[in-house]
């Protein structure tokens, strides 16, 4: 038993737990209070993950549980972003009658479930830690109860949620019937046997279960719903740390587990990568509601990020690390400040930001630089994410015309994306306020929060190098057989 | 550390320490932006000036830092004869456009902030020798050219035009990189370095059927930027409602970026591929300068007659690369150095004009060449020198477009010719006879001129660039004319007529590349 | 009578998905919806245990526990959900929440 | 000195332009001077070329490079040769007395440092066009004289009349440039050079190096002479250009630029002169050559011009269709092959036209700005030394010996007799319409009596103005005892005595010159009978049609504005209507809006409801699934 390993795990839950109990003791105005060590605490774990280093995998319960260097990375990338969430939580949870604590306690019971799902190396294992993120999102996403559309949104996220949910585990038992085996290696070395009929349906359903996750086409369509009711701290979880936990799921699956599979459904992976780009950004066009329109775009970054996938490469893969890491500076970044920009109740409408960068320069230079960053404009992060994906793309593009039509979609999604991320950019700077509304003060947890964001954003850009070695190191842990 | 480095951080550091600056000392922004440009101006003439005439086809003040070696990308900057003049131009125009700047008068913090990272992207854009670092720097300018002409722009469409010229260049862009790394990978994915990717084309030319896949990306996209006829229509409408720096700024020096990938980037690179398109990009530059020429015709309003004239103006650049003939590549180079900085000139009186009489509607002006002296001559300068009128920079390197182009294309050229001699003449005198000449409306009876030295300064010192360009443009071929063989000697499929007549001695003299080798 | 092999276990356990399936999309009322969810993690487990039985691994009845435990924990979360919405609006249609569209 | 001398004849104007337009702007007289001394520096500087020792008779050239660049070598520098040298006298004697004219009439101008700095321009790139040793060099100064004019032209700005004249003497111009460039470019084409001694010497070594394209060629260079020197068709814009000031009229559209299309037709001659050769698309053409053409160009400018100062009523516009006519003649002797008697003309018409104008200048400064000659009448005794000098530039212009008009324009006429007589019986035709039309101005603004309100009384200019005037007056008396002819033939000065030269026409061509002086006596006898006292025009009353299609300029100005005009105007309005509604608006605002459309539409999919995503989502993995186990 190497239950060592999963120490950080271990810690974001007691530490969920802790919190809980903690409480009960704490008087009510003292609940900031408790955020702030639940800060404290996960960014210290944050740091002590860095204890880990990145060596030769390394296997806890029996090989259920897998700590390699893509584990690694997706670990401190939840952990940075529970840290972010919960600095939004604390700002946001202002405005809840009470429940600081429990709804902290939640994100950090996600982040562990997302935890979780990075080093699963077993199906059980995935569809708990899986499981774990759903149910606790159920919680998060309606966590206002008395708000009509959180408590839709909570609805909506958790009928689709639970039928994802049913789809992944019915493909998860179609796969054991065809193999036999729970774990993600057959019995004979990495990857398993693909070729039965049972096994083929069952991954297909998983890939649906997953696809759900992160938001792809067909599985898409919660998506703008559940980011516009849910609280913005939940949704920037989702979009951060959700997505995150279903893509090193899938990559696991995909390139780990089944690559046979994954290349012969290669040519489907393009087609849903396409559609999932040309539907979010094409969907997003005429979004008046921000968080909303962060719903429909996390659907077109979900296609980009497939983009990594489909090539079925460790730079693919690579690639996609890079990229979650700076979606998540970014999208982060824009649901913080969708939580401090607007009043109380009122709908996230994009001309309601109109003055904004007379009423907090801050936060207008916060979500300016977030909203392009996530179109892509150099010398911001999401640059160089969609820089390296799109290597990938054209360099299978020489051998494969397919591959061309897919770079094209994608270049068509892009430029189509500018035109609703400058809209923002334009609401912000120079569109006429309906009325003088008074200057934003931003909480000194909430604008370091905000800067952590915005110096990832920029120097990740600049100085790409470190973050992507540390991806590319990451992406190497991969067994690809 | 480089001077081209140096020219490349001042902005920039210039623009952290103004972003932690208070925004209510406004004249402190101007200055340090004012500045800041200055110091680049004398480092960039200093540049040219140290500049190895004999060595012109090398990159010189040249300094690589390694940047993402698992990439082998590297901040890698260096100046051959081709670049340094559009360096030296960049920053001439940055500095315009910096004294122009004095319109504005709101948010001035945010705008100057802007202004300094525009410049950066302009000049880093034509001094990287890294693909990527050349592309990004293009880049930098894009969201700073959305936020002014949105911000500070004038008239109702700014709007539009403000997301016109994003969307079109952003898609321009995104052409652009797929191109950009389809050659990296033609190169065998291990650099982006400009001079290896370079020395690797010499050597070992890429597959012809590949060359020929991936030209029409860098062309799709090159010509994107730089408003290639049927991709023009960003152009005079975003400098129509641009403020006058950013106009400058972006017409004069960033719209470069295109001409100057083609040249840098697309012949050198994949000179197989070309060659066949040469004739397609010879006729639309016709489209260019025949087609926006007369457009401009139309225009009623000056700025957007100075936009469709710059648009214009582009097409003699392209003709002179779709020769493909060190001659016509050297007068393209030329016309860009000059055009720079006529661009520059033309917003800048046009901008000072639409702050005394708050229209540019041709048909409402008239006569301001009496209560505006200044200005009204600078403009005449300017508009003779869109014409081609000899005396100004364009002028040598219209001439030897036309002597590069003839032998390969004798009937594009004559058009071009047409075009420029005639359709030019008639749109640029037109608005000189409908905004300077004719009787003087009572409205702008008290227009005001510039009055003030310091404004005149930089439209002195843009009218002096042109008018030394134009007069003495033998500094500027030589520096040119090295590389402009280096690039054309691929193209060139079949012998110049020159070749075919014994030549005076003079010039056997000098065999350009083989010389400098 | 042929004797009941995998493949009748796992057609059972497809009809049964199917069924809960149709249920979810059919269905309006948000509690029958979310017992054919139920409906579907069961056939899910028809077919682990039955896989697990003729394959003779032990691993997809430890799986069967493991999802049983979490249908368990969803339907608790998820009736308080539907509960607190019903404290808000009361209805269980589900079509009745679409605030949230286009 | 043989190089210092031409560099600073070359520099010095431009100097007083850059001066005046930088520093001395304020100060009126400085800058007046500042020119002045400019070009009349010039003048004696090229007279001591002519009196230094060998300067004339060798031509040289000194160069400095401009430009080189992929096997094109263009040089700036300055070609001395009688014909330069003999151009830059011209420009520079005539021109300087303008110069100084200039300062009388423009006295009261408000931007009179301006027009200064415009003139000294102009001086600048004439001289330039004049000591171009290379086609490059040629087009731009070419181009510069062509930029100057403009701006005198315009001088007046602010009435509409003259600011459109100059627009449109700058097109016209611009149409003839086009032509001149083609032809430098296919000219370097087919020889590899541009410089005009090293083009006749390829040209020699191979006269056919220019293969299919040398009548081509000849005739696209001959387009810049076309425009420059306002040849039919492009001699529209002439007669309009006399909105500007009457000085720059005199010196720029009388004197010097428009010669300096002939000028250039003299220099580049050996390439005029190439074997005719068409290529295949213009075989049709085949047996006319370059100078065919040229011949009958300028002699059909000839009559046109003179038959429309007929009917003319503004003295300056009769003036200017005269100097058309004049220029006809030069063209036409250029046709003719002889480049000779071309410039001897241009030399003396650059005189005796120059001091037309000033004579017309002073009447027109003295009646208060009145150009009509109905409202002028009886000046003779008012203006006395206006009317000399008038009267002896006329009798030159009509070629009244001893004058030098005479002996330029029986030259050019005996040519003609030579070599065609058809082309001489309509040359001796245009002589008599000179002495009419000229005769006809002279009466009628000098003879009768005055026509004019009372309290105006003319009077002659100050001194300043009327020694230019006296200065040309003695030019044009003495030019005909130059022999130009023989000076450029390159003949050594002096072998033929005076007496034997100023004989000379009576001697070898005695019935040209008493059919030319038979010409001139007709034209004036008509004159005499028609408009001796008259007080208005006789001649619509006689002839209506035609008095009324020559006072239109033939419907040739109206024709052009409608048809060519039109035709651009509607090929302008053509392409900005598909930038604006194709390009801009159907293709892409139809790309924009069609992606909104389809954002709209799609978005309808989302239509709230759990149960549409579901099914959705079941749909998809069906779909799915459909594809794995097909």
């Amino acid at each position: 038993m190497n239950a060592i390993l999963t120490m950080p795990e271990m810690a974001v839950t007691a530490l969920a737990l802790g919190l809980l109990v903690l409480d009960l003791w704490t008087p009510a105005d003292r609940k900031g209070d408790l955020g702030i060590a639940a800060i404290g605490g996960l960014a210290l774990i944050l740091a002590g993950s860095f204890l880990f280093g990145a060596g030769a995998p390394q296997y806890a319960f029996g090989g259920m549980y897998v700590l390699d260097g893509m584990a690694l990375f997706f670990k401190r990338l939840m952990l940075g972003v529970g840290v972010v969430a919960l600095a939004a939580a604390l700002e946001y949870s202002k405005r809840f009658a009470a429940g600081t604590a429990e709804y902290c306690a939640l994100i950090l019971l996600a982040v562990s479930g997302m935890m979780w799902a990075a080093s699963a190396n077993h199906w059980a294992l995935l569809f708990v830690s899986v499981e774990l993120m759903t149910v606790t999102f159920y919680v998060l996403v309606s966590f206002e109860r008395t708000r009509m559309p959180s408590l839709e949104a909570g609805v909506k996220y958790l009928i689709l949620g639970a039928l994802a949910s049913a789809f992944l585990v019915y493909g998860v038992a179609l796969v054991f019937g065809g193999t036999g085996t729970l774990g993600f290696a057959g019995d004979s070395g990495p990857g398993l046997g693909t070729g039965s009929v049972l096994v083929r349906v069952g991954l297909a359903l998983v890939l649906a279960g997953l696809g759900f996750k992160i938001g792809m086409v067909p599985c898409q369509f919660w998506a703008p719903d559940v980011y516009q009711g849910a609280p913005a701290p939940t949704a920037a979880l989702l979009a951060a740390g959700s997505k995150a936990a279903g893509f090193a799921l899938l990559l696991r699956v995909l390139l780990e587990a089944a690559p046979d599979w994954a290349l012969e459904m290669r040519p489907v992976l393009m087609l849903i990568a396409g559609a999932s780009i040309l539907y979010g950004n094409l969907c997003a066009i005429p979004q008046r509601n921000l968080k909303r329109l962060l719903g429909y775009s996390s659907i077109a970054h979900a296609g980009y990020m497939l983009l990594g996938i489909v090539v079925l490469e460790r730079a693919g893969a690579a690639a996609i690390l890079f990229y979650l890491a700076g979606y998540a500076c970014a999208v982060l970044a824009a649901f913080l400040v969708a939580a401090l920009a607007f009043d109380p109740g009122e709908p996230e409408e994009i001309p309601a930001l109109a003055g904004l960068h007379r009423r907090s320069p801050y936060l207008a230079a916060a979500l300016a630089l977030s909203m392009i960053s996530l179109a892509g404009i150099p010398p911001l992060v999401g640059f160089f994410g969609k820089f390296l994906l799109l290597k990938g793309v054209v360099l299978a593009a020489f051998d494969s015309r397919s591959f061309g039509w897919l770079a094209g979609v994608a270049l068509a999604g892009i430029v189509t994306s500018f035109y609703y991320y400058f809209g923002v950019v334009r609401a912000i700077y120079w569109s006429a306020p309906a009325a003088e509304r008074p200057p934003i003060a931003v909480s000194r947890v909430a604008g370091a929060a905000l800067g952590a964001c915005l110096v990832g954003i920029v120097a990740a850009g600049v100085f790409p190098s470190p973050l992507l070695e540390a991806a590319r190191l990451a992406a190497g842990a991969l067994r690809i057989p | 550390m480089s001077i081209l480095t140096v020219i490349l951080l001042l902005p920039l550091l210039a623009l952290a320490a103004l972003a932690a600056w208070p925004s209510r000392q406004r004249v402190m922004f101007q200055a340090v932006t004012i500045g800041i440009t200055f110091v680049e101006l004398v480092l960039a003439s200093l540049a040219a000036w140290q500049f190895d005439v004999s060595a012109a086809q090398s990159f010189q003040f040249v300094q690589k830092v390694p940047w993402i070696p698992s990439l082998g990308i590297s901040f890698h900057v260096g100046v051959d004869g081709l670049s340094v003049g559009l360096v030296w131009m960049a920053t001439l125009v940055s500095f315009a456009a910096a004294c122009a700047s004095w319109e504005i008068r709101e948010r001035v913090k945010t705008f100057h902030l802007l202004l300094l990272l525009m410049n950066a992207g302009v000049l880093g854009a034509f001094a990287s020798l890294d693909l990527f670092f050349f592309y990004i720097f293009h880049e930098l300018a894009l969201v700073p050219t959305f936020l002014m002409i949105g911000i500070w722009g004038r008239g109702g469409q700014r709007s539009y035009a403000a997301f016109k010229i994003t969307l079109y260049l952003g898609l321009g862009s995104m052409v652009l990189l797929l191109g950009l790394l389809a050659v990296f990978f033609l190169a065998g994915q291990t650099t982006f370095d400009m001079v290896e990717l370079a020395a690797q084309a010499r050597q070992s030319p890429f597959p012809v059927a590949r060359q020929q896949a991936v030209f029409p990306l860098l062309l799709l996209g090159f010509g994107i930027l730089a408003s290639l006829w049927p991709f023009h229509t960003w152009a005079p409408l975003a400098y129509g409602a641009a403020p006058t720096p950013t106009a400058m700024l972006h017409a004069g020096a960033l719209k470069k970026f295109g001409l100057y990938g083609l040249l840098r980037v697309a012949l050198p690179l994949v000179p197989d591929g070309a060659r066949d398109w040469m004739s397609v990009l010879a006729w639309l530059a016709l489209g260019n300068l025949l087609f926006c020429g007369l457009v401009a015709v139309r225009q009623k309003e000056l700025d957007r007659l100075i936009g469709y004239s710059s648009v214009a103006h582009m097409g003699f650049i392209f003709l002179g690369i779709a020769s493909g003939t060190a001659l016509g590549i050297t007068g393209a180079a030329v016309v860009m150095v000059a055009h720079g900085m006529l661009a520059a000139l033309s917003f800048g009186l046009s901008g000072h004009l639409y702050q005394q009489t708050r229209t540019l509607e041709l048909d409402r002006l008239g006569g301001l060449l009496r209560p505006m002296p200044f200005l009204g001559t600078a403009l005449v300068m300017a508009m003779l020198a869109a014409c081609g009128v000899p005396g100004f920079g364009n002028f040598p390197g219209e001439l030897l477009v036309f002597f590069g182009s003839w032998p390969p294309r004798p009937a594009a050229t004559a058009i071009a010719a047409a075009a420029a001699l005639v359709v030019g003449a008639v749109y640029a005198l037109r608005a000189v006879r409908k905004a300077l000449h004719g009787p003087l409306p009572d409205a702008w009876q008290a227009a005001d001129d510039l009055s003030n030295p310091w404004r005149r300064l930089p439209f002195v010192l843009l009218l002096a660039g042109l008018i030394g360009l134009g007069c003495f443009p033998g500094p500027l071929v030589d520096r040119i004319q090295p590389a402009a063989a280096a690039i054309a000697r691929p193209l060139e499929s079949a012998p110049a007529p020159a070749a075919l007549i014994p030549l005076p001695a003079a010039a056997l003299t000098r065999p350009p590349e083989e010389a400098s080798r | 009578m042929t004797p009941v092999g995998l493949p009748h276990y796992l057609v059972l356990s497809a009809l049964l998905f199917s069924l809960g399936l149709l249920g979810v999309v059919l269905r309006r009322n948000l509690l029958i919806v979310f017992i054919s969810l139920e409906l579907m993690l069961n056939a899910a487990n028809i077919a682990l245990v039955a896989s697990a039985r003729f394959l003779n691994r032990i691993g997809g009845q430890e799986m069967v526990f493991v999802v049983i435990a979490v249908a368990a924990a969803e339907v608790a979360v998820g009736l308080a959900l539907l509960a607190a919405l019903y404290r808000q609006r009361p209805t269980v249609q589900s079509n009745d929440l679409d605030a949230l569209k286009f | 000195m043989q190089t210092l001398f031409p560099w600073l004849i070359l520099l010095l104007p431009l100097a007083a332009a850059a001066l005046i337009s930088l520093f001395t702007r304020p100060h009126r007289d400085l800058s007046a001077r500042l020119s002045i001394g400019a070009i009349v520096a010039g003048f004696w500087l090229t007279l001591l070329l002519f009196a230094l020792p060998g300067a004339a008779a060798q031509a040289y050239e000194t160069r400095i490079p401009w430009l080189a660049a992929g096997g094109l070598q263009i040089d700036f520098g300055l070609r001395i040769d009688r014909l330069s040298l003999l151009m830059a006298l011209v420009v520079t004697a005539v021109g300087g007395a303008i110069h100084i004219y200039s300062y009388e009439y423009m006295r009261g101008e408000r931007r009179f440092s301006t027009y200064f700095a415009c003139l000294s321009l102009f001086t600048f790139a004439m001289l330039g066009v004049v000591f171009a040793p290379n086609f490059v060099q040629m087009f731009f100064f070419w181009e510069l004289v062509g930029v100057s004019s403009y701006l005198l032209i315009g001088f007046w700005f602010e009435r509409p009349a003259a600011a459109d004249a100059g627009l449109k003497a700058f097109l016209v111009n611009r149409v003839g440039d086009l032509g001149f460039l083609l032809g430098i470019l296919l000219v370097w084409s087919r020889l590899g050079s541009v410089h005009f001694g090293e083009l006749e010497r390829r040209l020699a070594e191979n006269p056919a190096a220019l293969g299919a394209m040398a009548t081509v060629a000849g005739l696209l260079i001959f387009c810049g002479a076309l425009g420059k020197s306002a040849q039919f068709p492009l001699h529209i814009w002439l007669p309009d250009a006399m909105e500007g000031p009457t000085p720059v009229s005199a010196l720029i559209h009388a004197a010097t630029m428009v010669a300096a299309g002939v000028y250039m037709l003299a220099r580049v001659f050996f390439l005029l002169a190439a074997t005719p050769h068409w290529p295949a698309a213009l075989h049709f053409l085949e047996g006319l050559d370059a100078l065919e053409i040229i011949r009958i160009i300028g002699l059909f400018t000839a009559l046109m011009a003179g038959l429309i100062a007929l009917q003319q009523d503004d003295i300056k516009r009769v003036l200017a269709y005269s100097t058309l006519s004049q220029l006809g003649y030069m063209v036409m002797a250029i046709g003719l092959g002889q480049p000779g008697p071309a410039m001897f003309h241009l030399a003396t018409h650059a005189g005796f036209k120059a001091l037309l104008f000033l004579g017309a200048g002073a009447i027109i400064l003295a009646l208060h700005h009145e150009q009509d000659i109905w409202r002028m009448g009886g000046l003779r005794r008012a203006m006395p030394l206006t009317f000399w000098t008038f009267l002896i530039a006329t009798l030159a212009l009509c070629a009244v010996p001893p004058l030098g008009g005479f002996y330029s324009k029986e030259s050019i006429l005996a040519h003609a007799w030579h070599q065609d007589k058809l082309v001489f019986a309509l040359a001796w035709c245009g002589s008599v319409l000179t002495a009419l039309y000229m005769f006809r101005l002279v009466l009628v603004v000098f003879g009768g009596s005055p026509r004019r309100p009372r309290d105006a009384q003319p009077h002659e200019p100050s001194h300043i103005a009327t020694w230019p005037m006296l200065f040309l007056a003695g030019l044009t008396v003495l030019a005909g005892g130059a022999d130009v002819e023989g000076f450029l033939a390159g003949g050594a000065q002096g072998t033929a005595s005076l007496a034997s030269r100023l004989a000379g026409p009576l001697a070898h061509a005695p019935f040209v010159m008493l059919a030319g002086l038979a010409a001139t006596g007709l034209g004036f006898a008509m004159a005499w009978g028609l408009y001796r006292g008259a007080y208005r025009d006789p001649l619509p009353a006689r002839w209506s049609t035609l008095a009324s299609a020559l006072r239109q300029r033939l419907l040739l100005d109206a024709w052009y504005a409608r048809w060519i005009g039109g035709s651009f105007e509607a090929l302008a309005c053509l392409a900005s209507g598909v930038d604006r509604w194709i390009i801009a608006g159907a293709a892409v605002r139809g790309v924009h809006g069609s992606v909104e459309l389809t954002g709209r539409l799609l978005r309808l999919a989302q239509t709230g409801k759990v149960s549409t995503y579901a099914f959705a989502l079941g749909c998809g993995v069906a779909a799915l699934l459909y594809w794995l186990i097909r």
